[in-house]
This record gives structure tokens, C-alpha cells and sequence, in this order.
């Protein structure tokens, strides 16, 4: 199986064949992959040398992080980055963005009503966690929709609190 | 003398203090919030109670609740911890008057060191230098600062009064830009403290934050342990310590200076426990007080491995009515040690709160390594209290020791289920001007940022190969990998800046 | 001078190699067999290569694969551990040849000491008291033995001349049962060993097993690290060692001249790098040569803790032909350690090890705790090796402290998945014997068993309500809490007497 | 719910009230009772006391292990208790004895053969498992039947090497 992935611009066609053996661009490794405890820590041995490393899956890459540092890998096969060329690789604007909080919280404040306009970087809402607030702010210009949260209201992981409509939307 | 004890706190400070009663043969009382039911300090003590719901306000700084607990189980004495309320003069007091030992100071050190008018116009007394500044002139207006503004010369600070934690504060380095400043720090110190008194500060450029641990007993003998280093900070939090501090050390005539005149502030309050004086120290070695701990600190350990002093025990053995064991000149510092705090933190991501439920703990260990911690595989990472999650301490021969084996314990600790800091550690390790010990306050935000993989692109092609796998073996290619628009998860993200709250 | 050194080890050992390789900033080259791919020294090292399967005689004991793997990676130097290879001369040749490091002593001092007659005449030309015997004298037939038996005296041992662990040993008491005494020890040796030649040894009763670290570089520099303790033993495999031994403590003469006799005894083969004297030391304080292990020993930590110098640094530098940093005055002992051996056996059951997969673990950490270990959560302990799957080492200031440090760390260690002897470690802590240091090498198997529950009746009543409600949430009870007659499962329990096998 | 359990031949009378209280011959306890990282491991308070257990399950009783001793314990409800007490609480004697091999080893030696007469204490098999040799003996007088082992082969835990009948069986 061939695929493509790509760090910080730099793609590599890693051919992954069926018996301990990668290639990358054209370079042939041993390689022993095992994940430890069933988790999404995995130790990696290329050529004898030995690697251990935490990948997580994200909507966006797979999170790489290795030896401290944190490489964000896209893996496409040969007939998805075909597919992604031929349309341009262009990528889809969002016309809606829903604000979602990142982590269990404490609705501080909620700056914002609904039908109010606001401009990207302008602030939604602040939530408080772990001793901690945080101003959540707007990625785009657009009109305030459906706000679901009130100042004093706790709020779950992943919650949406509130949208943000494109203008033209 | 008290043979039971209560514990007040949570998290590894509350397993530290109950490992130290239990190695001085005491028992212990745990005390608990609903969702902290299955934390280690609750399996460790000898009794545990539950207090109240997650927020801290209704548990952990309940001190009815608390005091009926220890009424309820019999503990003759309190351990505070650190937060909490562990710097509340009226909840020592209150202990004291239900008959309880507070295994820390006086209600009146807290208070004259809690107050930073008073604690300053104290010491000063006392001779002790302070950071020139008007905080001893009470709330000033903005034309009486302004006038006074030249004589304490720029850059200066304008800082709240009642406030910590960098809220209400503004670096001014000119007269014309003072007006707005003034204007923004009192309306931020207004929202966070509910109150917009501010006072000047002269700005100490370049400066360290080295603090003095002291100790002392209610004989009247007071003594320093040393210096630790803690200017590795980022939003004032501290995050990596060292004892000996790399600026001190080789420089006897300083650390004698020094624990000489935090001796004497300790003194001027009657102070009797454990204590930490901060100073900032600028580039010619000229210190300044900035404040007193009146409690036992986060970064405790590193003087304990590098004096051969149990904290801890000799804070209990002090509440105990014991005198001192050591004198000053039984003080030495022998080796290095650096503590690495480990946070439930994304460092990719703005260093923002990570919950969630660990999964799988590989704790580093061997020889010199010490972890002071309350988590374990099965518990829960909730968003009730700081991140902290461990504390990774280790000793050295050398300062160059302490760090090779600091590199070696952070590459071998893995902690599954949230993000945490352990990156940044890393790499601060890695970075020249840490490791040649050049360093100040401002040294990591203005200085070192986490990078992404850009400096290590030899390894750019095993983390490929590692993507590859994953992705190929989990067989999400089709659903997954494509690298596809905005998402609204991570949106939040870059435009995320989280600002930690001081109670 | 070498830069990447192979490890010829697996377990709690090659990960503690590995540390100090790290924190010495060189490369590491682990070796490993099919079933220990996960294990920890394989993700540790720098690179990892497997040598074969499970069984030792396939993979950690076959010398050619190993050094094949040094050709490979490029490895300059080999640390071999304890066991496996680690007092194989002709390993140790074989790595010269190669022109490898070997961080041990010469092949001849390993030679030397590695055969008993051999040994026992160098150290006693040397000026080393031996124990009375006739080992020096070649094999003797029954006769010959039986007509020097009452000049060494009774009780005395038969032993086996190729012998180890307590096999074709046999306690003499009399002439008269001394005869058939030998047709059983020479059987036994002859199956164990393929040798059936024994040799009579004066039986030293009450007899403490104490030991001495010695460390000599290639200048001809000798010095010793003081003395362990190691008389707890079971069926000869140690279990819990301290530094110092409460027999030696306080009688600083008596550690002067056992060290200098350990110094003499290396010195007499012309000993380099870590090497330990085991001596036999009786009621009176006198001290009879036992053997040399020619290498790294298990309870090396405890040393560590106390004499502030890291062994296995202390290994390499000698390997990498540096001068010892220490003179004998620089050696001064301070406070005390103990080490609890964990082993995956069940101490309930005869010992009988315990294989599995471990599925949680938690690790006792803070102030004056080391662990070293091999195994993490998700880790599977096969039948492969032995049984010990980490050393508990604690430091306290006094033997008193340690010891309560040791409870409490023992008390929150858990290891789920497999059983291990530490209930066995809490209750020995408990006993009155070893907490007023009376104990010799027949204490464990004559006077200490572990007991069921009989003696803490106080709590059981809470292991009933435990056992209770465990059984009512796990909706278990209809099936399995009727009891029930005898089990095939369990019959060979009772019946089980496992013998360790020493290779 | 009431439990009789017992340990060491001392009765506990248990009864589990639905509100986190027990009875136990009649005391009356708060429990809280969790188990941590679903593992046999368990956190208990009681009336405030912090205990922590492993409680393996065995096929005779139940093993708590609280603080480094170990109690064995049955729990039968009363209805078993009573129908055990009628039938005499007598225990049926096992005609045939299976010797399973108690961990993962290799066979050393098979010193009988099928057919074989052997008395109690004589040994079956010698197994050996990490370096350790175990003579696994007889627990009664009986005849050898099917030897499913011989020197020199792998066995897994629980594997029947062979088994003795009772003579009369």
C-alpha cells in the first residue's frame, strides 16, 4: 500500500509492504511497529534503531509526537491525493462556525447576543477551567446565532455554545 | 504533642504531607470533594471524609466543613498544604481556637505577610531591601502617580493591590504612555479583585526570581536552607526550578547575603515553620524582597535533595514543639537537583487545560529521580483544580548531571489520556541558553516558544513512517486523512489565550 | 574511548545500564529475545535488536548473536549485567577479542574467582580467613571425606564442587548420618550439575551473610563502599537487603578490617571495575571469605543511596580507563537503605511464581524512594526468567526511618495482574526480630512464615464486609461463593515445593 | 441482602442496605465502596476509615488482601447457607484428580507412566517455569490414567498433564 504524507510541506511516498519492510521515497527500512498496553503509544524500530512515540488522531493530522517535538502528518493514499489535485486541493470555506468549548467549563461571560455582528477576533465567550479563563473569540467575521449559554452555566466538553453565520449566509 | 493529623488539600501535596506522617508514625485524615473520591490522598490516609461538591469554594476552602472533620475524626493538628487556605491567617487562627495545632505559622506572620504594605514597610524596617516602588504609600491617585512616577524612573510597574497572578499589572516605560496604562490596569484590577487600587513599581530588567527557604522554631532559631532558582516562568507561573540557583552559585558572599536577610525578614514577623522568601535579583546582584511564603512551596523538593532536609517531617516535627536539628552552619548544599512541574497542559496549544481520564501512567524511576505526584492510571483529570498533575524531581553530582538525567527521566515518562507539558520541559532542556544557566524571568515567553518540527527535520522521516502505521493499521485512510478545511473543534484554538485565575 | 555501549541484559538491570549510559550521554544497543520485544530496555536504548526466543539458551546466553549485534550497531563496549553472561571469562575474552570494552573486571580475575578451589586459595595466601573445609583439596572420595570430617567438626555441610543455590547441599550433624548424607548430595549434584564431586565445609551457625563493594580502576586504585546486609534470604535467593547491617553498625573496626580484607581479596586477582566479597560473618564477629561476584550485583542501590557514589557510572568510567574519583577516606556511609526485592511469586502459595499480563500499576514515588524496574502496565511476565520484577529502595536518616519509609512505600505499591511477595515484605517489616536487626540467614525459613490472617483479627471484619460486597456487585455468588470440596485447580498447592534452578 | 460470610471458621453476618450502609452481626456501617481503574482493586471507607484491598476471586473462597494479609473468605446468602447446612455441609470427596499445570513451564520429567499405581505425596510431573523446578505430587492414592505430557514439552497454565483416579473408580 502506497501512501502519501506530508510534514510541513515536505511530502514522503511511504510504500508500506506486507513484511516488516517501508519504503520511503525509494529507501527500503526494516520496520517492527507495535503499540504498547493498547494505547496510542507505539514502539517503532527502523534499521535496529529504536523510536517511541505517542500519535493521536485529529480531525485535521495525525499529531506525532516524538523525542519532544510534535510533527502534524496528513496520510492520503495515491487515489485520495489524486482526487484532492484534480479538485484544485482547494479547500472548503466554512460559511457557519460553531463555537464548541474545548474542555469542560464555567460560562464566565457571553459578550455577545444573538443577531449582534462581530468581526473575527472579536470575543464570544470566556470560560473559566482549572483555575484558568479564556477568551473565546471569533475565527471569522459574521452575525451571532443561536446562543445556548449564559453567564454562571457549566458546559460539557465539545458543547456547542453559540454560532457564527457567515454574513452572506 | 498531636498523633493524628488532617490534611486540607488535595492533589500530590496532600500525598507528600500524608508520606511524611506516616513516615513519623502519625495518623492522618484525609478530607475530599465528590469528584476527588478515588484520589490517592484518599486511598493513602487513615480516615477520609468527603467536604462538598468539585468547586473549591464549596469543599476545599469550606473551613467549617473541614473543622468539623477534624472534630469528627479526632485530628489534633492541621496540615494546610500550599492554596487553598493554606495563607488565610483567619483559618489558622481558627484552628488554633478549636484547640488544633496549624502545622505552619502564626496567624499574625500570615497576616503581616499577606497584607504587601505591611510585609514590605516590615522588612524594610528590618533592613531589608525592597524593590523601590510606592506600595507603603496606600491607594494613591492617578496625578499623585504620576508625579512620583520620574522619581522611581523608567521602566516601572504599575501593579494592583490586591492582586498576584499578573492581573491589573502594566509595564510603563514613559511618562506619555502612563495615563492609559493607569487607566487599563485599574479597570482589569476592578474586574478581577473588586478593587482598582494600583501602586508603582520600579521595573528590575534582566532579573531573576531567586526565593530563600527558611525554617524556623518556636525557640526563637531561625535558618535559611539556601536559594532556589525560579525564574523559568511563563504568565508568572512557575514552571522548572533549580537549587543551587546557576547565578548563585560560586558566589558564597551572595547566598550568605542573602539567607542572612531573609533570616531577618522571618524574624521581623515573629515567623516560626517553614517560609520562602522571594527576591528578585537584577544583573549586578543587587536583591530585592518581593514577597513572603508563609507555607510550605510547590518547589520544596529540590532544596530537600540538595540540603539532605526533610521539609516536611522537620514542618511537623516544629508544630511538634521540637527544637531545630540542624544550626546553619550544619547547612550544606551538596549536588543539584531541578524540578520539571508536569501539567495537564497542551504546550502545541497555548499550554491550555487538558482533561480527561488517564489511561496509562510509565512513571520514570532509578537513581536520583524523585516524582511527587497524586494521579494514577483510572483517575480522572477534571477542570476543578490546576493542572498540575506531578512534579519530576531529580539530583545530580553537577548541574550538567541533574540535567542529562532530567532529559532521560522526561523522555521515559509517559502519561496517556491528556496532553501534557512534558514537550515543553524537553525542549527547554535542549535550548543553549538554558543549559549555559543564562536566564531571566522573561526568559520563556519572550525567548523560547515551543516549536513545531521544523529544527528536527532528520527525524521528520521516522515520525512519517510512524503517521503511516498508525494511519494504515487503524484503517481510518479513508475517513481521516485527507486533509480537509477549518474545523470547528480547533477553531478556538489559535485565537485561545488562557489566563490563570488567582484566588 | 568508547561512545556506544551494548547492554547483554534484560530486565530491572539493563534499564539501570541504560539510565546511567543516558546520563553519561552515550549510545545504548539493547539485545532482546522475541517474547521481551515490548519490554523496556528495548524502547529505552538508542537500538534494539532481537537475538533469538524466549529460552535464555537461545537468546540472552548465546554469546555469538551478541556480539554479532555489536558488529552491527557499531557498539565499542558491553556492560553484561548480573546472570546471563555476566561471570563468563570466556564472554569477557571473547569481547576483547572482538576489541570491545567489557565493563567488568579482566577474563582472568572472573577465572580466578569463578572456580571455588581456585578462589578460596588466592584470597587465603592473601591473608583471607576462608570458612574451615576441604575444597582446596580436589574431589575426595567418601572415605577420604568421612576421615576429615571430625577434624573440621560437626554440624558441617557437604557441598558440590560445581554447585550453586543450595543444590547437592546437605547439612552434617553427625558421623554416622554423614554417609548416606553424601550418596543424596553427590546424586543431587549429579543431576543438577552433571558433576557429582562435593566437599565439606564447616557450617557457620547463626551465620550472617554480609557483603562488601569494592571498586578498583585500572591504576591499581582499590577502595570498598562498606558492607550490605543480605542474611534475609529464602531457599538461598536473597530478599531484602540494608546498608549498613545493624551488625556492622557502630563497630566502624569491624567494617575497617572486613574492607580492607575485600580489598585484599580483589587485589589478589588483580581485580578491576565493581566486584562484591561475600563474606559469612558469626555471633563472635568473625568473618570467613565466601565467594567474589565478579560483576554488578542486584542490591548495588543500597550502596548507592548511602555512600552518595553511582555505581554503574562509576563502572564505565572505569572502563573508559579513568582514575576512581574517590579515595578510601572520601567513603563515608550516611543514614540507611533498604531494599525489598518485588518478585512475581505468591507468597501465600509456597512462592510458586506468578506469570500474566499486568494490567495496573502503581508505583510508590516521594521523598527517599527509589524503584527500579523492568515492567510497566500492559507488560506480560512469561516464564522465561526470573521472577523479580523491581527493587523497592528506600533511604531514610535512620534505620528507623527507612524502615517506616519502606512500610509505607510497600503499603501503596500496587501490581495488579500477577501476585508478588510484597504482603511477604509487610510482615517481615512487622516482625520484632528484624526491626531490632536479630536475624541471621535461617531467620525467614525457620523462624518467619507468612500467616494468614489469624493474627489481625481486628480486621477482619473489614475484609468481610470487602469480600462481601464484592461478591454482591459482582452478581458472582449464585457459582461461586458456596464453598465447595476439593479443586483440581488447587490441590497442587499444598503440595508444591518449587526449587530455584541456577544455571 | 444478607450474606453469611466467613473467614477462618468466624462467621460475619453481612447485610447490604441500599443507602451505602451495612450491618455486620448487627453494627451498623457507612460504606463507600469503589473499585479503581476496573481492576479487583478496592477503595473502602467505613464509618470514615480508609482501607484499600485486592479481592481476588478463586474457586474456593474469596482473597482480600488488606495490608499485607490475606483472608480467605466465602459468602453464601442464606438460602445456600440453609440448603448447605441441611444436606450436613458435607464435602464430596473428588473420585478423579486432574493435575493441571498451576503456570506456563516445560515438562522435566514424567517419573509414572498410566496405569501406574501412586499414593499421595508421590510424584506426577516435575515442571519447570521461571528457573524454578516444581515436583507436582499426587494428593491421593489412585491409578494413572491418561498421561498427556512427556519430558521436554511446553505446557500452558491450566493444561491437564494427567490424571489419577480413585481406586475404586
Amino acid at each position: 500500500m502506497k501512501y502519501i504524507t506530508t510534514i510541513d510541506n515536505q511530502e514522503y511516498t511511504v510504500e508500506i509492504l506486507d513484511d516488516g519492510v517501508v519504503t520511503v521515497n525509494g529507501k527500503t527500512y526494516q520496520v517492527n511497529f507495535e503499540s504498547i498496553d493498547g494505547q496510542p503509544l507505539y514502539s517503532l524500530l527502523v534499521n535496529g534503531a529504536s523510536y517511541e512515540s505517542m500519535v493521536y488522531a485529529t480531525e485535521e493530522a495525525w499529531e506525532v509526537l516524538l523525542r519532544g517535538y510534535l510533527y502534524k502528518a496528513t496520510v492520503e493514499d495515491e487515489r485520495e491525493k489524486r482526487l484532492r489535485v484534480a479538485a484544485g486541493g482547494s479547500q472548503a470555506q466554512n460559511a457557519h462556525f460553531h463555537l464548541k468549548a474545548p474542555m469542560p467549563g464555567l460560562v464566565v461571560a457571553v459578550p455577545v447576543s444573538e443577531g449582534q455582528e462581530v468581526k473575527s477576533g472579536d470575543v464570544l465567550v470566556i470560560l473559566e477551567s482549572m483555575k484558568m479563563q479564556n477568551e473565546l473569540k471569533s475565527p471569522q467575521d459574521g452575525i451571532v446565532k443561536r446562543v445556548r449559554v449564559q453567564a454562571g452555566q457549566s458546559v460539557e466538553r465539545n458543547q456547542v455554545m453559540l454560532s457564527v453565520h457567515a454574513p452572506e449566509a | 504533642m498531636f498523633t493524628k493529623v488532617l490534611i486540607a488539600n488535595r492533589g500530590e501535596i496532600a500525598v507528600r504531607i500524608l508520606r511524611a506522617c506516616r513516615e513519623l508514625g502519625l495518623q492522618t485524615v484525609a478530607v475530599y470533594s465528590e469528584p476527588d473520591r478515588q484520589a490517592l490522598h484518599v486511598r493513602y490516609a487513615d480516615q477520609a471524609y468527603c467536604i462538598g461538591p468539585g468547586a473549591s469554594r464549596d469543599s476545599y476552602l469550606r473551613m467549617d466543613k473541614i473543622l468539623e472533620v477534624a472534630r469528627k475524626s479526632g485530628a489534633q493538628a492541621i496540615h494546610p498544604g500550599y492554596g487553598f487556605l493554606a495563607e488565610r491567617a483567619d483559618f489558622a487562627q481558627a484552628c488554633l481556637d478549636e484547640g488544633l495545632a496549624f502545622i505552619g505559622p502564626k496567624p499574625s506572620a500570615i497576616a503581616a505577610m499577606g497584607d504587601k504594605i505591611v510585609a514590605r514597610e516590615t522588612v524594610r524596617k528590618a533592613g531589608v531591601p525592597v524593590v523601590p516602588g510606592t506600595e507603603g504609600e496606600g491607594g494613591l491617585n492617578d496625578d499623585e502617580l504620576l508625579a512620583i512616577a520620574p522619581q522611581i524612573g523608567f521602566p516601572l510597574l504599575v501593579k494592583a493591590t490586591a492582586g498576584g497572578g499578573g492581573k491589573g499589572m502594566r509595564e510603563v516605560r514613559s511618562l506619555e504612555e502612563m495615563p492609559a496604562l493607569l487607566r487599563a490596569a485599574r479597570r482589569e484590577a476592578e474586574a478581577a479583585f473588586g478593587d482598582g487600587n494600583v501602586y508603582l513599581e520600579k521595573l528590575i530588567e534582566g532579573a531573576r526570581h531567586i526565593e530563600i527557604q527558611v525554617l524556623a522554631d518556636s525557640f526563637g532559631n531561625t535558618i535559611h536552607l539556601g536559594e532556589r532558582e525560579c525564574s523559568i516562568q511563563r504568565r508568572h507561573q512557575k514552571l522548572l526550578e533549580e537549587s543551587p540557583s546557576p547565578f548563585v552559585a560560586g558566589d558564597d558572599d551572595l547566598r550568605r547575603k542573602m539567607g542572612q536577610v531573609a533570616v531577618r525578614a522571618a524574624e521581623a514577623v515573629g515567623y516560626v515553620n517553614a517560609g520562602t522568601i522571594e527576591f528578585l535579583v537584577d544583573a549586578d546582584k543587587h536583591f530585592y524582597f518581593l514577597e513572603m511564603n508563609t507555607r510550605l512551596q510547590v518547589e520544596h523538593p529540590i532544596t530537600e535533595l540538595v540540603t539532605g532536609v526533610d521539609i516536611v517531617h522537620e514542618q511537623i516535627r516544629i508544630a511538634r514543639g521540637r527544637q531545630l536539628r540542624w544550626k546553619q552552619e550544619d547547612i550544606q548544599m551538596r549536588g543539584w537537583a531541578i524540578e520539571a512541574r508536569v501539567n495537564a497542559e497542551d504546550p502545541y496549544n497555548n499550554f491550555v487545560p487538558s482533561t480527561g481520564k488517564l489511561n496509562h501512567i510509565l512513571m520514570p524511576s532509578g537513581p536520583g529521580v524523585r516524582v511527587d505526584t497524586g494521579v494514577f492510571s483510572g483517575f480522572e483529570i477534571t477542570p476543578y483544580y490546576d493542572s498540575l498533575i506531578a512534579k519530576l524531581i531529580v539530583w545530580g553530582e553537577t548541574r550538567a548531571e541533574a540535567i542529562l538525567r532530567l532529559r532521560r527521566a522526561l523522555e521515559e515518562y509517559r502519561i496517556m489520556g491528556v496532553r501534557t507539558n512534558i514537550p515543553f520541559h524537553q525542549k527547554l532542556l535542549d535550548s543553549h541558553r538554558f543549559m549555559a544557566g543564562q536566564y531571566d524571568t522573561r526568559f520563556v515567553e519572550e525567548r523560547f516558544s515551543p516549536q513545531y518540527s521544523a529544527d528536527r527535520r532528520e527525524e521528520g522521516e521516522i515520525a512519517a513512517i510512524l503517521a503511516t502505521l498508525v494511519a494504515h493499521s487503524e484503517n481510518l485512510q479513508a475517513s481521516n486523512i485527507v486533509r480537509r478545511g477549518i474545523r470547528d473543534t480547533s477553531n478556538w484554538k489559535w485565537l485561545s489565550r488562557w489566563e490563570r485565575v488567582h484566588r
